[in-house]
């Protein structure tokens, strides 16, 4: 059997960790190729009903990343994101994903290294955790939230 | 030896990886007994780092790895951060396990081996044992003779050894380990 | 259906040496909705842009990706070139290819297979996107420089000199910064307050500066070109517009024993008092945490003695609000102290110095006008040693950086010394030398030749007192590392360049990045390093690393040429990238509820209130309406809003959404 | 109050002094100490270097008899053995591999999370709190203390204060009325475990510490370690042929002079079992 390869989304913001992420790349940081990144302009852009649609479309583990705490680029983005990811956790046990499944960091401009790191982590975690298989799930709850 | 066969084990065996030394001599610069040492602590490790084999023969036949008292000066100091009292640790073990104790260092050594004998055998140091077994070792017969009367009368010496009860337990853990008995 | 052109780049070998663009080129061409996909080698390269231009008029394209490098690198240099072919610049669309596909992966199947993924998730985002048209913004032509010393003042200089107006922010009594401490100059060993001293009479005539010292910036809201800034101007107890500088007060007030931070600690100074005697502006402030009458509510004595009234003890802070277009950011840096040493006595040892305090005790108008004498008893040091790299490439210490300074000012100061103490000997302890500059190396090998400056390669482990004495325990690491040890009577450590105390906090006042050091981050390591990652705030000088003068002149050049550019302009382009808010037919007129959860989120506060109403002007509803001058296009809003009313132009829902899905199902 | 003791060998032979004081000033200070039963000795610097799994496993099995008997806090007199147990739970807190072996040993599961005390941290902790009520005899002398390597270093894992110049022996020597002077030995080695085997290397090592304590005044030096005081005491007739000169400055544990000052008697501190003699001036309250 060949080794589970997740599928991993990661949303990171345009300042800071899409930055880091390049500065990976120009550092020629190798890292593994399961994650795929979407860019925002901000972690305070990303709806989090957007996390569970990706896990209701396939994905086995989400990043979320953005500037540290007091470096966002529009002054308190990443404060939002952080409040309502808090909340989000909540609507997570409710449909039984584990948090595991989302890596939250803080990644800066200057942190290649440790934009790789996040993701090799996050790579080994979820291939501990196993595929996520419960999509059906999401795609539901997800459709009757579309209605109400 | 292959190349860079001691500085690998030494990094498996201690997690310190001597590439990290950048040669600034702050550990020799501090080592009390650098001026006693025929390779001293950074030399120590530039030639781990050059990997070459007679340079690693010559580091097990050194006697600095034997004057190495373990204080952790250069360590608390060296701007990596690099651990030398624990690769010269490891340099010892290496050093013993292939015969290699410089001359001058046997005393040491043998003094160490009297001292785990008496553990061994006693589960507790016994001095009096210790300073005998030593002496039959090292052959320095008459070697500090002149403390121990002043000892005794400060009642700091028991003729015989305190023995631990629990003498299985005790052997347990010396199974298996080389041998102290022969030098 | 959408027409789709995907164009995939080799960026020389970058790309192509790991993810086979061909292929990749043959599976875009395969997608929904695309009309054409190629690969080249070079594609923002003048014949790149020419194929994507043509392919645009030839096919008819509704929409381009380009599959190559980060959009951070090359976004502009597309959309131009789409512009220019007539396709509305935001419907192209870029793909990492190179930055988080082939430089971070090795050749393989799977790799081309996620450059693959990749170009699908941007395909899938440019169905969605619409045209958009660039916003304009007014520019306010008048720039805030923060931090006075070489950087600040050359910068201010500059703008203003471009006809721009310039306030000038600085948090002492006195600008000049580190500059107007140091004695003589490497490599030319010229005056260092000759050459300063008139610039910041300059800055203090110029028409187009105003200075403030004693302040410091309190807030900073805004964007590029409308920034608006809170100036805390601390209160100096002085009435500026009646004092003469006449300095009465300063030699009649009876505190005298408060350490000068302008001395390093190695004099003294009064609680009224002028920080040194060139300083700019020439007039005193008092320190009220060392002032009798603040302490303890006796003296007065300045008061009595000023000749024209000019002290006001009830002066309080005053807060200052300015509009300005740009700002630069020139707050410098700082050194190690002997106390962040444990090896060296943590700063017991009198005689154990720091190259700032050399430079003063080697400054004619410092404490011991120019002779070198040592702090604890004033003797001269017959012997002396210098510490190279005390405190930077030293992790342990938490600064593996090389400060790249203080090779040069160690050679300067042995020299100086030499000069100073024909029979003295010196010694320099170091790792390397690092000289690399216009005559730099020249300098430290005088040093060694003709000044006989004994250079020892190697770290001191400690330094202690013993009988009057400093022994430094060392070592020759080229004599088969040789411990060395003197007896001196001077120790002067070349302690590590650090960013300055509450760098951090003055980063996030204006939403700047800074290093894991605490120095300011530039925007592009090599291509942007006077920008930071935030449009309008620029950095000069050692605030970002430390640097030399010459360097940090020519960063605040830089940094000022940057502002001249910005005020070029009248109106400032901007992306498109702003939130709105629907709009439906009536009866609705919008999915807006007015709950302005997006309001509260908003940190530029950009939404307001629009009242809908009906022909009769009855108001029927009352939504939310962005901005877009102050809309800065964050998101947040977006993310806040339930019924999904809100939503952000060139990151819409949908497009999100589609490359989420694109991204997951292959 | 209750605490686990661990003597150590040195405090059973050539220390005596050291364990007599400590019980002696734990009994005035209402401190009762359980020795861990049936210990052994933790190998000190023999199996330190010559043998890796035995410097840990003697360590861990007093750790585990520590365990056993329900221990929370241990204090461990000997800077040598509070440096190896130290150590030794540091190092299976991060090598489960060593620990699953150490365990297999000792047929015992260990928790390993005993908080150990050195001499100074049981003091400052337990006895310092009440020394202002305790100091009868206040101590006026100029004294020198004497930290010695195992107390401070490495500095990561002992967390000492200021490790290159600590203070909190001179604190604590303050309180009993001496003037504990400024000076750089502190914290040098004195030739540690060559007491037997190269003699003249402590004569040296320690003969610098020792002529440094006295040229700066030093009436006597107080140290915290056995190992410190047999080279610093035991062996003066090596230091004094390093310096080519007699020096007669004592040398006392900490706890005797906290004895001293407690108004305990020489004899009950101990002091008779030195080879230099123990001369210090106590002045009435
Ligand atoms: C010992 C020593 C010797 C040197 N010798 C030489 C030499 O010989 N030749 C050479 O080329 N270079 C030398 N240098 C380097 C030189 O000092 C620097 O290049 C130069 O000072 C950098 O100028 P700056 O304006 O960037 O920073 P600084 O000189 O540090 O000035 C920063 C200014 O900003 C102010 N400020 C800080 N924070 C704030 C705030 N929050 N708000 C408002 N104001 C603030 C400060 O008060 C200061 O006035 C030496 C440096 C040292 C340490
Ligand atoms: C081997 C090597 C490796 C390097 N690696 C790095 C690196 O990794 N990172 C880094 O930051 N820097 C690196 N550099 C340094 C970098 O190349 C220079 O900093 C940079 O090229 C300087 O740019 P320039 O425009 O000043 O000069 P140049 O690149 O030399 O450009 C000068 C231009 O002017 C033209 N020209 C010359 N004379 C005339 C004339 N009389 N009339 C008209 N045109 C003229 C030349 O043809 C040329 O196009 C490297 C340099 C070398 C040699
Ligand atoms: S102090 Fe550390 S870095 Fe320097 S030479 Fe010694 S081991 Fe190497
Ligand atoms: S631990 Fe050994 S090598 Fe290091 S300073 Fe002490 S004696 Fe020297
Ligand atoms: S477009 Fe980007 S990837 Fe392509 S050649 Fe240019 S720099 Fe390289
Ligand atoms: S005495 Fe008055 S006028 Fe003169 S410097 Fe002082 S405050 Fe200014
Ligand atoms: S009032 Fe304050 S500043 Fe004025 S003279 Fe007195 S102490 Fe000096
Ligand atoms: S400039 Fe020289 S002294 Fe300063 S940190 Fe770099 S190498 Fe060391
Ligand atoms: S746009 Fe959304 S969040 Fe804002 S007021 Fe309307 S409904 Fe509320
Ligand atoms: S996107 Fe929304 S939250 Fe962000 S600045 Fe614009 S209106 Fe405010």
């Amino acid at each position: 059997m060949t080794e589970f390869e997740p599928k991993i989304v990661a949303f990171v913001c345009n300042w800071c960790t899409y930055a880091g992420a390049d500065l990976t790349g120009t550092s020629r940081i190798k890292y593994a190729q399961n994650v795929k990144i979407i860019r925002f302009p901000c972690t305070g852009r990303i709806d989090f009903m957007l996390l569970l649609k990706a896990f209701g479309e396939g994905a086995d583990g989400i990043i979320v990343s953005g500037c540290h705490p007091n470096d966002c680029h529009y002054t308190s983005g990443n404060f939002h994101a952080r409040r309502r990811w808090i909340m989000f956790r909540g609507l997570l046990d409710l449909l039984g994903i584990d948090v595991r499944r989302i890596q939250y960091s803080w990644v800066s401009a200057a942190e290649g290294a440790k934009w790789a790191d996040v993701v090799n982590t996050t790579v080994t975690a979820i291939r501990e955790l196993g595929p996520y298989t419960d999509y059906a799930k999401v795609a539901n709850y997800l459709e009757k939230e579309a209605n109400v | 030896m292959k190349k860079n066969e001691l500085s690998q084990n030494v990094r498996q065996f201690t997690g310190v990886d001597v590439v990290e030394c950048y040669q600034c001599g702050k550990c020799t610069a501090g080592c009390p007994v650098a001026d006693k040492m025929d390779i001293r602590p950074s030399v120590i490790m530039r030639m781990l780092q050059s990997g070459d084999a007679d340079s690693e023969d010559e580091l097990l036949r050194s006697l600095s790895i034997w004057l190495c008292l373990t204080c952790e000066t250069c360590y608390s100091r060296c701007p990596m951060e690099i651990d030398i009292p624990k690769v010269m640790d490891y340099l010892r073990q290496r050093s013993l396990a292939e015969g290699k104790v410089h001359k001058e260092a046997r005393d040491i050594v043998s003094f160490h081996k009297s001292f785990l004998n008496s553990i061994e055998s006693n589960g507790r140091l016994h001095e009096v044992g210790l300073v005998m077994d030593y002496k039959l070792h090292s052959g320095n017969l008459l070697q500090d003779m002149t403390t121990a009367p002043g000892m005794l009368s400060r009642g700091k010496l028991h003729i015989l050894p305190e023995r631990i009860k629990d003498r299985k337990g005790l052997s347990r853990l010396f199974k298996g380990q080389t041998k102290n008995k022969k030098s | 259906m959408s027409k789709i052109g995907v164009f995939i780049c080799h960026c020389g070998e970058n790309i192509s040496a790991t993810v086979n663009c061909g292929k990749v080129a043959e599976v875009a061409g395969k997608l929904e909705g695309v009309a054409y996909s190629t690969d080249y080698k070079y594609m923002c390269s003048d014949p790149g842009q020419t194929i994507i231009k043509q392919m645009i008029k030839e096919k008819g394209l509704d929409g381009v990706v380009v599959a190559a490098c980060s959009p951070r690198m090359h976004e502009p240099t597309f959309r131009k070139a789409c512009s220019e072919a007539g396709l509305n610049p935001y419907l192209c669309e870029m793909a990492n290819l190179r930055e988080h596909c082939s430089w971070v992966h090795d050749k393989s199947d799977a790799t081309t297979q996620k450059a693959i993924d990749i170009v699908r998730t941007l395909v899938e985002k440019v169905k969605h996107n619409k045209p958009l048209s660039t916003i304009k913004v007014p520019v306010t032509k008048k720039a805030l420089v923060i931090g006075g010393g070489i950087a600040g003042i050359q910068a201010s200089l500059d703008i203003a000199n471009a006809g721009h107006q310039v306030v000038l922010v600085e948090k002492e009594p006195s600008i000049g910064g580190h500059m107007s401490q140091l004695s003589e100059t490497f490599p030319t060993l010229d005056c260092s307050q000759c050459i300063l001293t008139p610039r910041m009479v300059e800055v203090a005539q110029h028409p187009n500066i105003t200075l403030m010292t004693y302040a410091e910036l309190e807030k900073l809201d805004g964007f590029i070109g409308n920034f608006k800034a809170t100036i805390r101007k601390k209160a100096k107890s002085i009435d500026e517009k009646l004092c003469t500088g006449c300095g009465l007060c300063t030699t009649k007030c009876p505190t005298k024993k408060i350490p000068s931070e302008f001395n390093e600690g190695l004099g003294f100074r009064t609680a009224i008092y002028v920080p040194f005697p060139q300083a700019v502006p020439n007039k005193p402030v008092i320190d009220k945490l060392n002032c009798q009458y603040y302490l303890k509510g006796k003296c007065k004595v300045c008061e009595k003695v000023c000749p024209t009234g000019a002290i006001r003890f009830d002066q309080e802070d005053e807060l200052v609000e300015l509009e300005v277009g740009a700002v630069v950011v020139a707050t410098g840096f700082n050194i190690m102290t002997t106390s962040e040493f444990p090896e060296y006595g943590y700063g017991k040892y009198p005689d154990v110095i720091t190259g700032l305090q050399f430079e003063r005790l080697a400054s004619a108008s410092g404490p011991t006008l120019g002779e070198i004498r040592r702090p604890s008893d004033g003797k001269i040091p017959e012997k002396i040693v210098f510490i190279a790299c005390a405190g930077s490439r030293d992790p342990a210490k938490g600064k593996p950086y090389c400060s790249k300074i203080c090779c040069m000012y160690t050679a300067k100061h042995a020299m100086l010394y030499q000069h100073k103490v024909h029979h003295g000997e010196s010694y320099v302890f170091y790792m390397d030398i690092r000289a690399a500059g216009k005559n730099y190396d020249e300098f430290t090998r005088r040093a060694i030749v003709e000044d006989k400056v004994n250079y020892l390669r190697g770290r001191v482990s400690k330094v202690y007192e013993e009988n009057g004495k400093l022994i430094v325990k060392g070592v020759d690491t080229l004599l088969n590392a040789k411990p060395v040890e003197i007896e001196v009577d001077m120790v002067v450590l070349a302690s590590a360049g650090v960013a300055n105390p509450g760098s951090e906090e003055l980063a996030q006042k204006m939403h700047i990045s800074y290093d894991a050091y605490n120095f300011f981050s530039e925007a592009h390591p090599k291509l942007k390093p006077v920008e930071t990652n935030t449009a309008g705030i620029y950095l000069a000088g050692a605030c970002q690393a430390p640097k030399d003068i010459p360097e940090t002149v020519a960063a605040a050049s830089g940094a000022a040429a940057k502002v001249a550019i910005l005020f070029s302009q009248n109106e400032l382009s901007r992306e498109p990238v702003v939130a709105v808010v629907n709009r439906s037919a009536p009866p609705l007129y919008s999915t807006c509820v007015g709950c302005f959860m997006c309001a509260t989120a908003c940190p530029y506060s950009a939404i307001g209130e629009e009242e809908i109403k009906d022909r009769k002007g009855n108001v029927i509803k009352k939504v939310a309406k962005v901005n877009p001058g102050l809309c800065q296009g964050c998101g947040t809003c977006v993310a806040f809003c339930r019924s999904k009313s809100i939503d952000l132009d060139g990151y819409t829902n949908e497009q999100m959404y589609s490359e989420v899905m694109a991204l997951l199902n292959e | 109050m209750k605490l686990g003791f661990y003597p150590g060998c040195s405090l059973t032979g050539s220390s005596r002094e050291y364990n007599e004081s400590i019980l002696a000033i734990s009994k005035v200070a209402g401190i009762e100490l359980a020795e861990i039963p049936d210990w052994n000795c933790c190998g000190a610097t023999a199996a330190h270097n010559l043998n890796h799994e035995l410097s840990v496993s003697l360590p861990a099995r007093n750790l585990a008899l520590a365990e056993l008997a329900e221990m929370e806090e241990l204090v461990v007199p000997c800077a040598a053995c509070f440096n190896r147990l130290v150590m030794t739970q540091r190092e299976l807190n991060e090598n489960e591999s060593l620990l699953a072996i150490v365990s297999e040993k000792l047929q015992f599961k260990l928790k390993n999370n005993i908080k150990i005390l050195n001499v100074i941290q049981f003091l400052e902790k337990y006895v310092l709190p009440q020394l202002d009520e305790l100091v009868k005899k206040p101590l006026n002398q100029d004294v020198a203390c004497y930290y010695g390597c195992l107390l401070v270093r490495p500095q990561k894992v002992m967390k000492a204060d200021r490790f290159e110049d600590p203070m909190s022996m001179d604190l604590i020597m303050q309180k009993l009325g001496a003037k504990a002077i400024d000076w750089p030995f502190k914290t040098e080695c004195c030739g540690a475990g060559f007491s037997v085997s190269k003699t003249e290397i402590v004569g040296e090592l320690s003969g610098k510490i020792v002529r440094n304590a006295v040229d700066r005044g030093a009436k006597a030096i107080v140290v915290a370690c056995p190992m410190c005081h047999s080279n610093l005491d035991m062996r003066r007739p090596a230091i004094e042929s390093y310096l080519k000169r007699k020096v007669d400055v004592p040398v006392i544990y900490i706890t005797q002079a906290i004895a001293l000052a407690m108004g305990l008697t020489p004899k009950q501190a101990g002091l008779q079992r030195h080879f230099v003699p123990v001369n210090l001036s106590v002045t009435q309250n």
